[in-house]
C-alpha cells in the first residue's frame, strides 16, 4: 500500500510534519520532528527514482480522478532526480540546522521556523512532482510564502527589506506564470501538462501560444533569478538565517529551473520553443552575461554571503546556458549542474554559516586567519571553492565538461573559451577568501574561534566528500542526467 | 457595425489588459510600500477576468445544476480563481506584516528613504 | 460593460491619488465592482469570495497597517520611464496574446469542449453535489484546495511569526523600536 | 466608538446572525454558492466586527488568541487527515469514495469534512492575523 502511494506521501509527509510542528511549543521537539521528516524523504524519492529508472514514469491520480479531470502526480527520470536532490539536501542539512538555528532564531519562534522550513520543502516537492500546470502554481506559492518568512527572520533589519522585495518580485513572477497558464487554458481547455503537450501542436503557430510562452518563461525566470531578473537574490541570501540560505541556495532556484525545463521540453516541445522563437539564442546571451556580470560583482563584495549569492547568479548562468544549447551534452550539463551546484553551494554556505556561528560576522576582513582556527571548515571551503571554479577532480569540472562538449556540438567553439575565462573570475573571488582566511595572521575577530559542534561539522564533511566523489565517479549523477536529457529531447516516452 | 461588434467581443480583454498594466505600473513605479501592495492586488485581480471571461457562455447560467437550465458557464475557471483569490489575500497579509515590521525597524515605508538610512547606517 | 468602465476609472484614481486611506477605500470599491462583474459572468462563488475578501478582509488589514504606519505617500522622485516601459511591454504582449483568443461568450470554444463538460455531466452522478464549483473544488481538484488551505496556513503562521508576539520579546527588536521612536522624535 | 449605544446593540444583534449565516454558507455550499472558504471569512468577519465595536480585549475574552492560533494548523490537519484515511482504506490520496460503502455517500462525507477543514483554517487565520495587526499598536 505504501509503495503505490509513494507520490502522495512525498508531499503529504512534510505537510503533516509542518502541521504537527506548528502545534509544538519547544524548538528541540520541532527540530526532531523536522529531522525525522527530512530523513524519510530521500527514501521516498529514492525508491521512486529507482522504480522510474527500471520501469518508466509513474502516474498517480490524486482523489482517484483520472487526468485531465483530476490532478495528476507524475514522476519521470527528471522529476525523480530533482525530487531526490531536494529531499537529500534537506536530509543533510537538518543536523546542521539545530545549532545554527538555535543561535540565530529566538527560542520562542523556533517551532514555527521549522514549520516554515517544512512548508517550503512541501511546496518545492509539490512543484516538482505535479503534472498539472495550475497545481504547480499553488505549490509555488506555498514555497514562496514560506521563503519570504524564512528570509525575514534574519537578524539584520535589511532581511525585512530583502523579504519584501522578494515578495513583490516573486508575486509578479507567479502572476505572470498564471497569466501564461490562463492563455494556454483558453485555447486548449486543459491544465494537465501531458494533455497540454498533446493539444498544443495543432494550434502551435497562434498568438496566444506565443504570448503564453513569453509569460511563462519570464515568470519562471524571475523565480530562478535569470540575469537580469536576479536583483532580489543577493540580498535575500545575504540576510536570511544561515540555515535558510543554505536550503534556498541549494534547492529553490533548482526547482524553478526544473519547471522551466518541464515547460520548454515537455509542454511546448523542443521544436516549437527553439525553432520558431529565438529562445535558445536569448538564453545563451543572458547566461554569458550572468557568468561574467555576476562574477565581476562577486569579486567586489565585502560580505561573503553576498559574494556567494552573486556567485549563485553566475552559476545559474551555467545551468541556463545548457538549456539554451538544447542538445544532449548541453542539457546533461544543465541537469547535472542542478545537483553539483546544490552540493558545492550548500557546502560553501554551510562553511560560512559555521564561521558566523563562531565569530558572529561574515565580513571578509573579519575572516583573517580563520583557516588556522577552523582548519576543517575552511579546508572544506577550499575544496568546494575549487569545485565552483571547475577544477578537474571536482563536481564543477563535470558540468563544464558537458557544457563545453555541448557548445562544440553546436559549433560554438567560442563558448568554450568564455567558459574558461569565467572560471578565472571564480578563481579571483574564491581566491580572495582563501588568501585572507589562510595566509593572514588571525585578527581580533578570529582569535577565539574553533571548529563548530559535531552536528554542524558532519553534514559539511559529507558535502565536501561528495563534491569530490561525484567529480570522479559520475556514473550516478551524470548517468541519470544524461538519461533525463535524452527523454526531454526525444519527447515524452 | 462589424468594427463595433469586434470591440464589444473583446471589450473584456481590453479592460483586463488596462487593469493589469496599471497594477504593474504602480508596483514598479511607486516607492510607497503599501501602495505597491495595492498595485500588486490590482495586478492579481485583473487576472481573474482573464480566466473567467472565456468560461462565460451567453445565455448560460451559473454552474449550479438544476433541471430548469441546460446551458451552464464553465465551472473550472471559477475554481481556479477561488484559489487565486486566496493566494492573493495570503500574499497581501504577509506583505502588510512585513511593511509593519519595516516601519518599526526603519521608521518609514518609503523605499527611497530606507535606502538612504541603510547607506548611512 | 458599464461596470468594466467604472473599474477602469477607479484604477486611474488609484494611480493618481496620494492619500493612502483614499487608495485603500478605492481598492475596496474596485473589489465590489469586480464582484459585480463576476456575477454577470456567472461566477457567483467567486463573486462572493471577492466581495468578502477583497472588499472586506483586505481593506480591514490595509487600514490596520495604515494605522500602524502613515497615511500619505511621498511624491515619487524617479522618472517613470522604466516602469512605463515595463508596463507597456507587458501590456503589448497581453494584447498580442488576447486578440487571438476565441470571442467572448460563444459556446464552441476549447474551454467548453475539453475537461469541463465531464464535471457538468457527471457531478451529481459521481459526487451527489449540484453546485459544480463545490464538487470540482473539493473533489475533482481537491488537492489544489488542500494546497490553497496550506497557503493560508503558511501566511497565517508567517504573519504571526513576523508581528504576532509582543514586541519587547527580542533584544534586536527592542533596539530597532528604540531607533524608530528616536527617528520619529 | 465604545460609547455608541446604537452601534453596540446593532453589533450584538448582527454578530450571531453573521455566525449563523456562515454556517448556512458552509453547509449549503453543496446546493448554492459558498463553501468553507467563504464561510470562514464571514465567521472571521463576525469576530472582527465584534472586536472593532467592543475593543480587542473583549473579543479576545470571547475567542481567546491561543484558540485561533491552534485552529490554523488543525484545519489543514483535518483536510490532510481525510486524505490519509482514504489512503488507509485502500484508495488513493483524497479519494473520498472509499470513505463509505456507497461512493457517492463517501464523496459527500469527504467534501463535508474537507470544507470543514478549510473553514477552521481560514477563520482561524483571518482572526489571528487581525488580532496580530490590531494588537501590534499597543
Amino acid at each position: 500500500m505504501i509503495r503505490s502511494n509513494l507520490p502522495a506521501l512525498q508531499v503529504v509527509i512534510p505537510l503533516l510534519g509542518a502541521v504537527l510542528c506548528a502545534l509544538l511549543r519547544r524548538g528541540n521537539a520541532a527540530w526532531l520532528l523536522a529531522l525525522v521528516v527530512s530523513w524519510t524523504m530521500p527514501f521516498v524519492s529514492g525508491a521512486m527514482l529507482a522504480n522510474v529508472l527500471v520501469s518508466g514514469p509513474i502516474s498517480y491520480a490524486l482523489g482517484g480522478w483520472a487526468p485531465p479531470w483530476g490532478i495528476e502526480y507524475r514522476v519521470d527520470v527528471l522529476s525523480g532526480f530533482v525530487l531526490f536532490l531536494v529531499s537529500a539536501v534537506g536530509a543533510v542539512l537538518m543536523p546542521y540546522a539545530r545549532a545554527s538555528v538555535g543561535a540565530e532564531v529566538d527560542a520562542a519562534k523556533q517551532p514555527w521556523f521549522y514549520t516554515m522550513y517544512l512548508l517550503c520543502l512541501t511546496g518545492l516537492l509539490g512543484i516538482v512532482i505535479t503534472g498539472d500546470a495550475f497545481n504547480a502554481f499553488v505549490f509555488l506559492e506555498v514555497s514562496s510564502l514560506a521563503t519570504y518568512v524564512l528570509i525575514a527572520l534574519g537578524k539584520d533589519r535589511r532581511a525585512l527589506l530583502a523579504a519584501y522585495q522578494y515578495l513583490i518580485m516573486g508575486t509578479i513572477g507567479a502572476t505572470l506564470y498564471v497569466v501564461g497558464i490562463g492563455m494556454l487554458y483558453s485555447v486548449t481547455g486543459t491544465l494537465n501538462m501531458v494533455d497540454l503537450a498533446q493539444r498544443l501542436p495543432a494550434i502551435e503557430q497562434t498568438r496566444p501560444v506565443y504570448a503564453a510562452l513569453a509569460f511563462i518563461t519570464v515568470g519562471i525566470s524571475l523565480k530562478l533569478a535569470l540575469f537580469p531578473l536576479h536583483v532580489w537574490l543577493p540580498n535575500a541570501y545575504a540576510y536570511a538565517p544561515s540555515m535558510a540560505t543554505v536550503f534556498l541556495a541549494a534547492t529553490a532556484t533548482k526547482v524553478a529551473v526544473y519547471l522551466l525545463l518541464r515547460f520548454f521540453f515537455t509542454v511546448f516541445g523542443l521544436h516549437f520553443v527553439f525553432e520558431s522563437v529565438p529562445v535558445g539564442e536569448i538564453f545563451i546571451a543572458l547566461s554569458v552575461a550572468a557568468m561574467f556580470g555576476a562574477s565581476l560583482v562577486a569579486i567586489f563584495q565585502e560580505d561573503i554571503k553576498r559574494m556567494l549569492a552573486y556567485s549563485s547568479v553566475a552559476q545559474i548562468g551555467y545551468i541556463t546556458l545548457g538549456i539554451g544549447l538544447a542538445n544532449q551534452a548541453g542539457l546533461t550539463g544543465s541537469i547535472v549542474h542542478l545537483f553539483n551546484h546544490a552540493i558545492m553551494k550548500a557546502a560553501l554556505f554551510m562553511a560560512i554559516g559555521a564561521v558566523f556561528h563562531r565569530i558572529g560576522s561574515v565580513k571578509i576582513d573579519d575572516m583573517a586567519g580563520i583557516g588556522r582556527k577552523m582548519p576543517a571548515t575552511m579546508g572544506g571551503f577550499v575544496i568546494a571553492g575549487l569545485a565552483i571554479i571547475g577544477t578537474p577532480g571536482t563536481v564543477g569540472f563535470i558540468t563544464k565538461w558537458h557544457l563545453a562538449v555541448g557548445a562544440l556540438d553546436k559549433g560554438m567553439g567560442w563558448l568554450v573559451f568564455l567558459l574558461v575565462l569565467s572560471s578565472l573570475l571564480a578563481v579571483v573571488y574564491i581566491g580572495r577568501v582563501v588568501e585572507v582566511a589562510w595566509f593572514r595572521e588571525p585578527g581580533k575577530a578570529a582569535a577565539n574561534a574553533g571548529e563548530p559542534p559535531m552536528l554542524m561539522m558532519t553534514p559539511m564533511l559529507i558535502l565536501f566528500v561528495l563534491a569530490v566523489y561525484f567529480g570522479i565517479d559520475t556514473s550516478l549523477t551524470a548517468g541519470i542526467a544524461s538519461r533525463a536529457a535524452e527523454i526531454l529531447l526525444t519527447g515524452p516516452q | 457595425m462589424e468594427v463595433l461588434s469586434g470591440i464589444v467581443a473583446h471589450y473584456n480583454q481590453w479592460i483586463t489588459v488596462f487593469l493589469m498594466v496599471s497594477g504593474l505600473y504602480i508596483v514598479v513605479a511607486r516607492g510607497n510600500m503599501v501602495k505597491k501592495l495595492v498595485g500588486l492586488g490590482l495586478f492579481q485581480t485583473s487576472v481573474y477576468l482573464l480566466y473567467i471571461s472565456p468560461g462565460k457562455i451567453l445565455g448560460g447560467t451559473a454552474p449550479i445544476l438544476d433541471p430548469a437550465y441546460t446551458t451552464y458557464s464553465n465551472p473550472l475557471p471559477h475554481v481556479l480563481i477561488l484559489t487565486a483569490i486566496v493566494v492573493g489575500v495570503a500574499t497581501l497579509a504577509l506583505g502588510l506584516a512585513l511593511v509593519v515590521r519595516i516601519n518599526e525597524a526603519y521608521g518609514t515605508i518609503e523605499e527611497d528613504e530606507i535606502f538612504d538610512r541603510d547607506g548611512a547606517a | 460593460m458599464v461596470l468594466l468602465t467604472l473599474m477602469a476609472i477607479v484604477t486611474i484614481a488609484v494611480v493618481r491619488v496620494r492619500n493612502l486611506f483614499a487608495v485603500v477605500i478605492l481598492s475596496g470599491i474596485y473589489s465590489f465592482l469586480m464582484a459585480s462583474v463576476l456575477i454577470v459572468l456567472d461566477a457567483v462563488d467567486v463573486a462572493m469570495t471577492e466581495a468578502s475578501v477583497g472588499a472586506g478582509i483586505a481593506t480591514v488589514l490595509m487600514l490596520g497597517t495604515l494605522y500602524l504606519t502613515k497615511t500619505t505617500e511621498s511624491v515619487p522622485t524617479h522618472t517613470p520611464l522604466l516602469p512605463l516601459f515595463v508596463a507597456a511591454v507587458v501590456g503589448g504582449l497581453l494584447l498580442y496574446g488576447t486578440i487571438g483568443l476565441p470571442p467572448f461568450g460563444s459556446a464552441d470554444t476549447p474551454v467548453h469542449a475539453n475537461v469541463a463538460p465531464r464535471y457538468l455531466d457527471k457531478s451529481i452522478e459521481e459526487t451527489g453535489v449540484p453546485n459544480v464549483v463545490t464538487s470540482v473544488l473539493a473533489s475533482y481538484r481537491g488537492f489544489d484546495t488542500l494546497g490553497e488551505t496550506t497557503v493560508i496556513f503558511t501566511a497565517g503562521i508567517g504573519v504571526l511569526l513576523l508581528i504576532g508576539g509582543r514586541r519587547r520579546k527580542s533584544k534586536a527588536e527592542a533596539e530597532a523600536e528604540a531607533e524608530a521612536s528616536g527617528e520619529e522624535a | 466608538m465604545k460609547s455608541d449605544l446604537l452601534l453596540r446593540i446593532v453589533t450584538k444583534l448582527l454578530v450571531p446572525f453573521a455566525l449563523v449565516f456562515a454556517l448556512y454558507v458552509q453547509f449549503h455550499g453543496d446546493y448554492g454558492p459558498g463553501g468553507g472558504f467563504q464561510a470562514g471569512v464571514i465567521c472571521a468577519a463576525g469576530i472582527i466586527l465584534y472586536a472593532i465595536i467592543f475593543g480587542l480585549p473583549a473579543a479576545q475574552r470571547v475567542v481567546p488568541t491561543w484558540v485561533v492560533h491552534r485552529m490554523i494548523p488543525l484545519g489543514v490537519l483535518l483536510y490532510a487527515g481525510v486524505g490519509v484515511v482514504a489512503m488507509l482504506r485502500g484508495g488513493v490520496y483524497l479519494n473520498y469514495s472509499v470513505l463509505e460503502h456507497d461512493p457517492v455517500q463517501g464523496q459527500h462525507l469527504g467534501i463535508l469534512l474537507v470544507e470543514l477543514g478549510v473553514l477552521i483554517t481560514v477563520s482561524g487565520t483571518m482572526t489571528s492575523v487581525f488580532y496580530a495587526f490590531t494588537g501590534r499598536g499597543r
